[in-house]
């Protein structure tokens, strides 16, 4: 119990301390999570491919790449068939 | 080997299988995914499972534990551990049960992470991961115990070639405490290191490097140096090779050319002589043969130079076309600083040097040789030598002028690329030519030059060029030693560049497939001296790994022959891929004599391809047998 | 000061790329114990980042994981990954080297590389390991085939939220874990430090970076690696699979406008190979290389460089003179013909790969008493009959360190290093029975 | 033999996977957890080359649907191996015909450590076909009818 007790303590101080990162990072998860829900939406009625979907939501096309790239990774979005010279992007399962 | 009594203990031990199965949840990244108590339970009652557990962390001090007690009771004599990937924790569950007392083979591993729940889910990865372990318990029920095989190893290396990498070798190999027998066929050390003058980058003496590193040698008393010797037979297998040499009294025209150059030194013995090497021994009257028993055989059999055919850019045709070496030698010893360059009292005006003479060709540009032979490769150490002659020219003698004729400059070596520019800062001119369009030598007709070089530049879009020379000098490649004979005697893998092949230039770069064989410097491709040495080294240490112990210790995955059941076919001799690993022997059987397969498990690889091959089912790789597969494909259909 | 963080060593190896790891094997296959100092979170260095590899065109990763794994699992190899060298030096005792471990912010005996931290974690973050295509979060495992398979944290990005702590299964996860200061004593040492990139940022002729579509070499090893970040060839600005690349050569080496004069040794290779890769995924794309030499020197190189130009690969002889953003997001090429017609041309290309070239990863200034060459590579002081002794005596450079090199050389340079370090070993345990 | 026994299996997909190649390539699609058909069983061999031809006819009498051998191709560590392992496919592929199996069920293909992709694309193709062919002893009996029209 007690040893919890300290940990809480300890992680308070260490917010403390790291006040600048926490909140750079914070505004990031925000900024991230307002992105790719963004992206996800666009996909709700099937694949699109980036450019379509930078139009759509007016992002540049190389940070949509970016996104789906990395929801690619963690098993959110999968590739889908090829338009022309660009590949669509589907929703996972 | 284990003494009858401790086998007959052995077999005691493990002849009932008690079979102690332990799966790991690994905190969820299994049991997330897997039922693992009802893999437990679905295996539980298989034959010869005695106990079975599900555990957290099996990896973890306390999870090997359990294994171990297990073991210490009496409880168990096989081990089944279901967890992650066999890469990450077969050899931590393998040191765990071999720390209890027991042989670490007698255990298997079955992955139910990697390739069930973290790709499957449900009902359908919990009866896969029962599958598995049920296959992985049906494995263990027929493993044996193994050891790992030992080899005695002779505490002795023979070194093949006297060049800088045979130099080389001997030294450090001597230095670990290695006896060398170092093995040179011509009267000479230092091989074709010793026909250079000044090295680029550093401008050190060749000569210079050569007495630094033979000396060393000859004063070293683990090393033997064995001058006009040359292998003529040989047997054996890593740890225990037999060669038999032969030295005999020199007859080839080079090393009676070297021996002349003796003849004005007063005492040559063990001074570098240049153009000829160190003379470390009188050449012997007679041939004699003697035997020499070895841990390891280091091949250092260099390279020889290119010839070009009569011809080739007027070689042979032409008494002003000559070779780079020609034009080293010449310059070594003709250190005059005359304004122009003189050649046999010829005024040298103008010089025209041509780069890739027997290097980079291309088949169906370039004509083969007798033997139809292309050397498609690059020589690579032509191009830095070349324009290291052509700014020694023009630095020396200002009034010659140097053209030339290259397709790619290849100074990629630290401290090369300046050669290249200092060449340019000393105006040498260059020409640069496609293989299909190569320069042209022919006989002058307007009487300033001997010669004249025409070609099709390139560098000015492809505009022919005519320049009048003086002298033309082919920078010629390498090609690998004439070793044909220890080739084929010792089976050695050649590429298709004729050079000696290793296994895997990366995996294993100084080794070939037969094991205790190894490659130094340019026998397996051209290489610098620098290059060279270094592989030499590489070489070395491969050595030093196998025979500092004392003994070769190889994996027990090798074949096996049993006795009773072959029947002598012999096909599995004629699959083997590794000459020797698999014979056929006579031996006596019930009187008779009959042949029955051996394998040398020293030579053998553990591929299996004899085990496929073989009708009587008599052959085996120990720990990979046919017999567990097939029980594990049973176990996998079963259930 | 405290015994326990002294340790001892036989010898002492900075860097766990290829060249280091095929030295720490050397040696430890001899008896030697061996510890390896590593500055990344993994060992495996640059290969294990690359795709293919010359010439035998097979997948880096297969040749790097077995000796990568051999040098985990050796009982006398002991791996300091995420490390930083403080100093390194010697004296009559041998090599002292001071050491920090970085905070991992994940107990190493815990952590059982589920990755469940990852998956939990919130912040998305560019992978560099992925030439910065793709996005990792602020807890990551490098890659699948790291060694060692543990978690790190990344407290720059990191928001404290406490999920990874409550995902991680093993209770691994420690916020307070502060940077570990040891010594590590050693009879001899080998430095392997490696290589980085040329740095472009000042080329402003290139784009100093900022032209999209215009990458780098290791960048498109990640592209055409298996397990890349598109795992498909795919052009970074917006996923349009390209129909036409060039490569630039001599991107950063020599160069004496950078500083770099020297040649690099490698990239004429590797963008051949690549080459070679892009036609096989991509059969209908046209790739150029424009290249001043090309310098396939080594076993079996000018042959692979022969087989290219048979697949229809465009060599231009030409000097680049200026890199620009073009229509449509592709890149205008303007170069110098060294060839053909000449003059000045103009081309446009959907995808531009810049060869860059080596510099030391590692400076010893400061940190070891060795010296290095006016091209800051360590100073090899015998390079002719033993390329890997330097000004210090007892301690050794294998691979990039000494100068640029490819994989094979720098192999064999790593075996020519552990002899010197086993004979050198060897010296000093006979002195000492004397 | 009983049916029954062959029911059960008939959708087993039997993989030999090579120890320095295919096997860690299985396990790097483990890794980014990547799903795949469940009746995929991967035994882990040095080379495949120890297989005889009956191995492979036995494990389809046994039920096996379909044998995909993950080699290392030419990159095989063991002299010889593969181009033995590829002569032996090509008479097992005979034997298969002689029988009446269809060639498909049976697969060598190369796969590296981080061969993700065609891992997971062998696979699909393999569960496809079995699952359209049925239990190999199938192939026997319409393979029968054949040959008696």
């Amino acid at each position: 119990m007690s040893e919890k007790k300290i940990d809480k303590e300890a992680l308070k101080q260490l917010r403390q301390e790291r006040q600048a990162s926490i909140k750079h990072a914070k505004d990031t998860i925000k900024t991230q999570s307002q992105d790719i829900k963004k992206i996800k939406d666009q996909l709700k009625d099937g694949g699109k491919t980036v450019p379509q979907i930078a139009a759509a939501i007016k992002m540049p096309t190389s940070k949509v790449l970016l996104y789906i790239t990395a929801l690619r990774t963690y098993g959110v979005l999968v590739e889908g068939a090829k338009e022309e010279d660009y590949f669509k992007y589907e929703l996972a399962g | 080997m284990a003494s009858d009594n401790e086998k007959k203990e052995t077999e005691k031990e493990t002849a009932e299988e008690k079979i102690g199965v332990y799966i790991c949840h690994c905190g969820g990244n299994i049991s997330d995914h897997v039922d693992v108590q009802k893999v437990r339970d679905n295996i539980a009652n298989l034959p010869g499972v005695v106990t079975a557990y599900t555990n957290m962390f099996m990896c973890s001090d306390p999870g090997q534990e359990l294994i171990q007690k297990d073991i210490k009771d009496g409880k168990i004599n096989r081990v089944v551990v279901a967890s992650c990937a066999p890469s990450l924790h077969e050899l931590t569950f393998r040191g765990a049960i071999k720390r209890a007392g027991m042989n670490p083979y007698l255990y298997e591993h079955a992955n139910i992470r990697e390739q069930v729940s973290w790709v499957h889910d449900g009902e359908k990865a919990t009866a896969k991961a029962t599958s598995l372990v049920a296959a992985a318990i049906a494995k263990t029920r027929n493993q044996e115990p193994l050891d790992p095989i030992r080899v005695e190893a002779r505490n002795h290396t023979i070194v093949i070639g006297g060049g800088i990498a045979g130099l080389r070798a001997a030294h450090d190999l001597s230095a670990r405490g290695i006896q060398v027998a170092l093995v040179e066929k011509s009267p000479f050390l230092g091989g074709q290191t010793a026909m250079l003058n000044e090295l680029v980058p550093t401008g050190e003496k060749a000569g210079d490097l050569i007495q630094a590193l033979s000396r060393q040698v000859l004063d070293d008393e683990n090393i033997t140096v064995y001058t006009c010797t040359e292998v003529i037979r040989y047997e054996g297998y890593v740890g225990n090779f037999k060669l038999t040499l032969k030295s005999s009294p020199p007859e080839s025209k080079k090393d009676l050319e070297k021996m002349a150059l003796l003849a004005d030194k007063n005492n040559p013995s063990r001074e570098f002589v240049p153009f000829a090497g160190i003379y470390p021994a009188r050449v012997p009257d007679n041939s004699e043969e003697m035997v020499l028993d070895t841990g390891a055989i280091v091949f250092a059999t260099g390279f020889q130079l290119y010839t070009p055919r009569d011809g080739e850019y007027g070689f042979n045709e032409n008494p002003e076309v000559i070779t780079l070496p020609d034009l080293i030698r010449h310059l070594a010893e003709h250190p005059s600083s005359g304004r122009a360059l003189e050649i046999g009292g010829r005024k040298i005006e103008r010089v025209a040097l041509i780069h890739c003479v027997g290097s980079r060709m291309i088949p169906g540009i370039h004509e083969p040789d007798a033997d139809g032979n292309l050397n498609e490769y690059c020589s690579r150490t032509c191009c830095s030598a070349t324009l290291q002659a052509a700014n020694q020219i023009r630095e020396r003698h200002p009034d010659t002028h140097v053209f030339e004729y290259y397709r790619d400059i290849r100074t990629y070596g630290r401290g090369h690329e300046e050669y290249y520019e200092r060449a340019s800062d000393n105006h040498v001119m260059f020409f640069r030519f496609e293989p299909e369009d190569p320069p042209v030598v022919e006989r002058s007709t307007s009487g300033r030059h001997p010669l004249k070089v025409t070609v099709k530049d390139t560098l000015t879009f492809g505009e022919e060029l005519e320049a009048e020379v003086d002298l033309v000098v082919l920078s010629v490649g390498m090609e690998p030693s004439n070793i044909r004979d220890l080739v084929e005697m010792m089976k050695l893998p050649v590429g298709a560049d004729r050079f000696l092949q290793e296994v895997h230039p990366k995996l294993r770069p100084v080794e070939v497939a037969n094991t205790g064989i190894l490659l130094a410097g340019t026998c397996q491709a051209p290489m610098d001296v620098g290059e060279a040495c270094s592989a030499a080294q590489a070489a070395s240490v491969k050595a030093s790994i196998l025979l500092t112990k004392g003994y070769v210790e190889l994996d027990p995955f090798v074949a096996e022959v049993d006795p009773e059941k072959c029947t002598g076919h012999g096909l599995c001799a004629e699959a083997c891929p590794i000459e020797g690993a698999i014979e056929l022997q006579e031996m006596e059987a019930d009187a008779d004599k009959v042949k029955r397969a051996e394998v040398i498990p020293a030579l053998c690889t553990g591929c299996g391809i004899c085990v496929a091959v073989c009708p009587e089912n008599a052959i085996d790789i120990k720990g990979w047998t046919l017999k567990e597969y097939e029980d594990m494909v049973d176990a996998i259909v079963a259930i | 000061m405290d015994t326990d963080q002294v340790m001892k060593f036989d010898a002492l190896i900075v860097g766990g790329g290829i060249g280091g790891l095929q030295t720490a094997l050397d040696l430890a296959d001899q008896n030697f114990k061996v510890a390896v100092v590593e500055k990344e979170a993994t060992i495996g260095g640059k290969m294990i980042l690359l795709s293919k590899v010359f010439p035998t065109l097979d997948c880096a990763s297969c040749i790097t994981t077995p000796k990568m794994a051999a040098a985990a699992h050796h009982d006398n190899i002991t791996l300091f990954t995420y490390c930083d060298l403080k100093t390194l030096d010697r004296d009559t005792d041998g090599i002292t080297a001071a050491v920090t471990q970085r905070p991992r912010y994940v107990d190493p005996v815990k952590c059982i590389g589920c990755r469940q931290c990852e998956y939990a974690c919130p912040v998305y973050v560019s992978d560099e390991v992925q030439g910065g295509f793709s996005l990792r979060k602020a807890i990551y495992i490098p890659f699948s085939t790291a060694i060692p398979q543990l978690a790190l944290m990344d407290v720059e990005n990191c928001s404290l939220c406490g999920k990874c702590a409550r995902v991680c299964p093993t209770e691994a996860i420690d916020y307070f874990q502060q940077p570990k200061d040891f010594v590590i004593q050693a009879r001899t040492a080998i430095l392997a430090t490696g290589f980085k990139l040329t740095p472009l940022d000042q080329k402003k002729e290139y784009g100093q970076g900022e032209i999209e579509n215009v990458i780098t070499s290791l960048q498109m090893e990640r592209l055409l690696a298996p397990n890349g970040p598109y795992q498909r060839v795919i052009r970074p600005s917006d996923g349009k699979e390209p129909d036409s690349i060039a490569y630039v050569q001599c991107a950063g080496s020599r160069d004496k406008s950078l500083g770099i004069p020297y040649c690099s040794r490698v990239c004429c290779m590797y963008a051949i190979k690549q080459a070679m890769l892009l036609s096989g995924s991509l059969p209908l794309a046209d790739i150029t290389i424009y290249y001043m030499d090309i310098r396939a020197f080594g076993k079996g190189y000018e042959q692979f460089f022969q087989n290219a130009k048979a697949m229809g690969i465009e060599f231009v002889k030409a000097k680049v003179a200026k890199i620009t953003p073009g229509e449509n997001q592709a890149v205008t090429i303007r170069y110098e013909d060294q060839e053909g017609a000449g003059g000045v041309l103009t081309r446009e290309h959907d995808l531009v790969v810049l060869s860059s070239g080596m510099v030391p990863d590692w400076n010893p200034m400061g940190v070891c008493p060795v010296s290095i060459e006016e091209d800051a590579f360590i100073k090899s002081v015998m390079p002719k009959i033993a390329p890997t002794l330097t000004d210090l005596e007892g301690v050794f450079v294998a691979g990039v360190a000494a100068g640029p090199k490819d994989i094979v050389d720098t192999i064999a340079e790593a075996g020519a290093a552990a002899m010197e370090a086993s004979n050198y070993l060897n010296a000093q345990k006979r002195k000492q029975a004397a | 033999m009983t049916t029954q026994a062959n029911n059960a299996s008939e959708g087993k997909i039997l993989i030999l996977a090579t120890e320095s190649c295919a096997y860690p390539g299985a396990n790097s699609v483990g890794q980014a957890h990547s799903s795949y058909p469940a009746n995929t069983y991967i035994l882990r061999v040095r080379a495949p080359a120890l297989f005889p031809e009956k191995f492979y006819l036995d494990c389809f009498e046994k039920g096996i649907g379909g044998i995909i051998i993950m080699a290392c191709g030419e990159e095989c560590p063991y002299e010889g191996a593969y181009t033995a392992l590829a002569k032996r496919i090509d008479r097992v592929f005979q034997m298969m015909k002689k029988r009446g199996y269809d060639l498909r069920r049976l697969r060598l293909t190369a796969i590296c450590t981080v061969c993700n992709r065609a891992f997971l694309k062998e696979i699909t193709q393999m569960n496809e076909l079995i699952q359209e062919l049925g239990a190999p002893s199938n192939d026997i009996e319409a393979a029968a009818a054949e040959a008696a029209s």
